[in-house]
């Protein structure tokens, strides 16, 4: 059933970690499988309850998908590599 | 007079790098034979802090999320080009690791013809761009210990 | 936390030479502990000019009257840490004699804590003074000859 | 006679050229004699008179003296450096 293995699909995508995230997981990435079709929403709820240390960063935290900026309702793709970091500050 | 028409290619260089950030080296690769001005930012690190919340910092440790890093710069190079037309090369160079007091960390440089068709202001906003959108952080070190300086700009959709 | 309170030293420097103008030199004697921002304005003889009178140009010839310039350049400098209290560092540079396309011929540079203070603006005030009051001319040598260039700037009484 | 001496009395100067004055005139500089208390502009109707190839620059000429900005009424002060030259176009 096409459907249904849709449904039950997982997708491969890595995570990395940067600044105060990576301080607060003690990673820099981590290999996950996902649901496919998972929002960025749905990661960051996951993550959360993984590496509960996240869970005071995760109001400012901001989410790049492949290199891109990425919001909640975004969807993430098969082998896509997301980064979760705090508000930037370089220069 | 007739003046052959060119093809010339506007340099754009941008990069993340752990070496001297070397002006004048820098300044010659944005430098086209109709170039007259270059305005550069270049931002240090401070020993002695006094404004807001003052303090003296031993080091800075820089980390950047090189691939999309060096992509952030490539659009903040694309948006100055978008808004001055006149600018003709464009220099964007984060350096990263640990940095001293009185070190450069970050150029950003833009050249023109003419030094009134906004190269200044085409610096300025490359400088508080990359501040906003360049996946770039750092860890200040002092006598009261480390902690991330963090940042406040919330990327919208589409940056 | 205390600070210890020092007495520093602005430095200012102004000079007018025959050598190359080696920025990172120049921006390291301008930085101080608690500098984090320059602006850095350098303008370069264009081999190629399309505005006004479109021309191509073999190179400048450049010539000063030294000490005057010299005090002049100090009165820019004086003018601009009139204005822009925030300035620290103050580099003003003119390279003279026979100077190609592509080459830097004159660098003003601002240093200050921060680089939201004017520190743009005061280098820009900085090129556009010196333009106007410090004695240097150039005569410009290309396909059809060469010519003095004049500027266009009257000064008055106490500049 | 102390005003009969003061208005005979002369003040030695240097003038340098710059530029174009200089091309106008062939000269560097010149060493002159003039009366004490000349103004710039009686200086200036003098080098127009001697180098008459300088009158056409006049208009637009600038006078520094002693290395400061000066104008047609100022006197020129006994061992003055003066200089003429044209609008500047440094940079």
């Amino acid at each position: 059933m096409a459907a249904g293995q849709a449904m039950w699909s997982m997708n491969k995508i890595k995570v990395l970690f940067f600044a105060t995230l990576r301080d607060r997981t003690g990673m820099k990435s981590v290999e996950l499988e996902v649901p496919a079709g998972m929002t960025v929403q749905a990661l960051k709820d996951k993550l959360s309850s993984d590496y509960p240390n996240l869970k005071e960063s995760m109001k400012t935290i901001l989410v790049s998908v492949n290199k891109e900026y990425s919001f909640d309702e975004a969807a993430i793709p098969q082998n896509a590599e997301v980064a979760l970091f705090p508000p930037v500050s370089g220069g | 007079m007739m003046l052959k028409m060119q093809t010339i290619k506007f340099p754009t260089i941008f990069f993340i790098t752990e070496e001297e950030i070397n002006l004048n080296d820098l300044l010659a690769k944005i430098t086209l034979p109709t170039t007259g001005a270059a305005a550069i930012f270049t931002g240090m690190v401070r020993g002695v802090t006094s404004r807001d919340d003052p303090h003296e910092t031993a080091y800075l440790e820089y980390e950047a999320y090189v691939p999309m890093a060096e992509a952030k710069m490539r659009q903040v190079a694309e948006e100055i080009r978008s808004k001055w037309s006149s600018v003709e090369g464009i220099a964007i160079v984060q350096r990263v690791g640990k940095l001293y007091p009185q070190t450069p960390t970050v150029l950003i440089a833009c050249t023109a013809a003419h030094r009134d068709t906004g190269v200044f202001e085409a610096a300025r906003y490359g400088i508080d761009r990359l501040k906003e959108i360049v996946p770039i952080w750092k860890k200040e070190v002092g006598p009261d210990g480390e902690f991330w300086v963090e940042g406040e700009y919330i990327p919208k959709a589409g940056e």
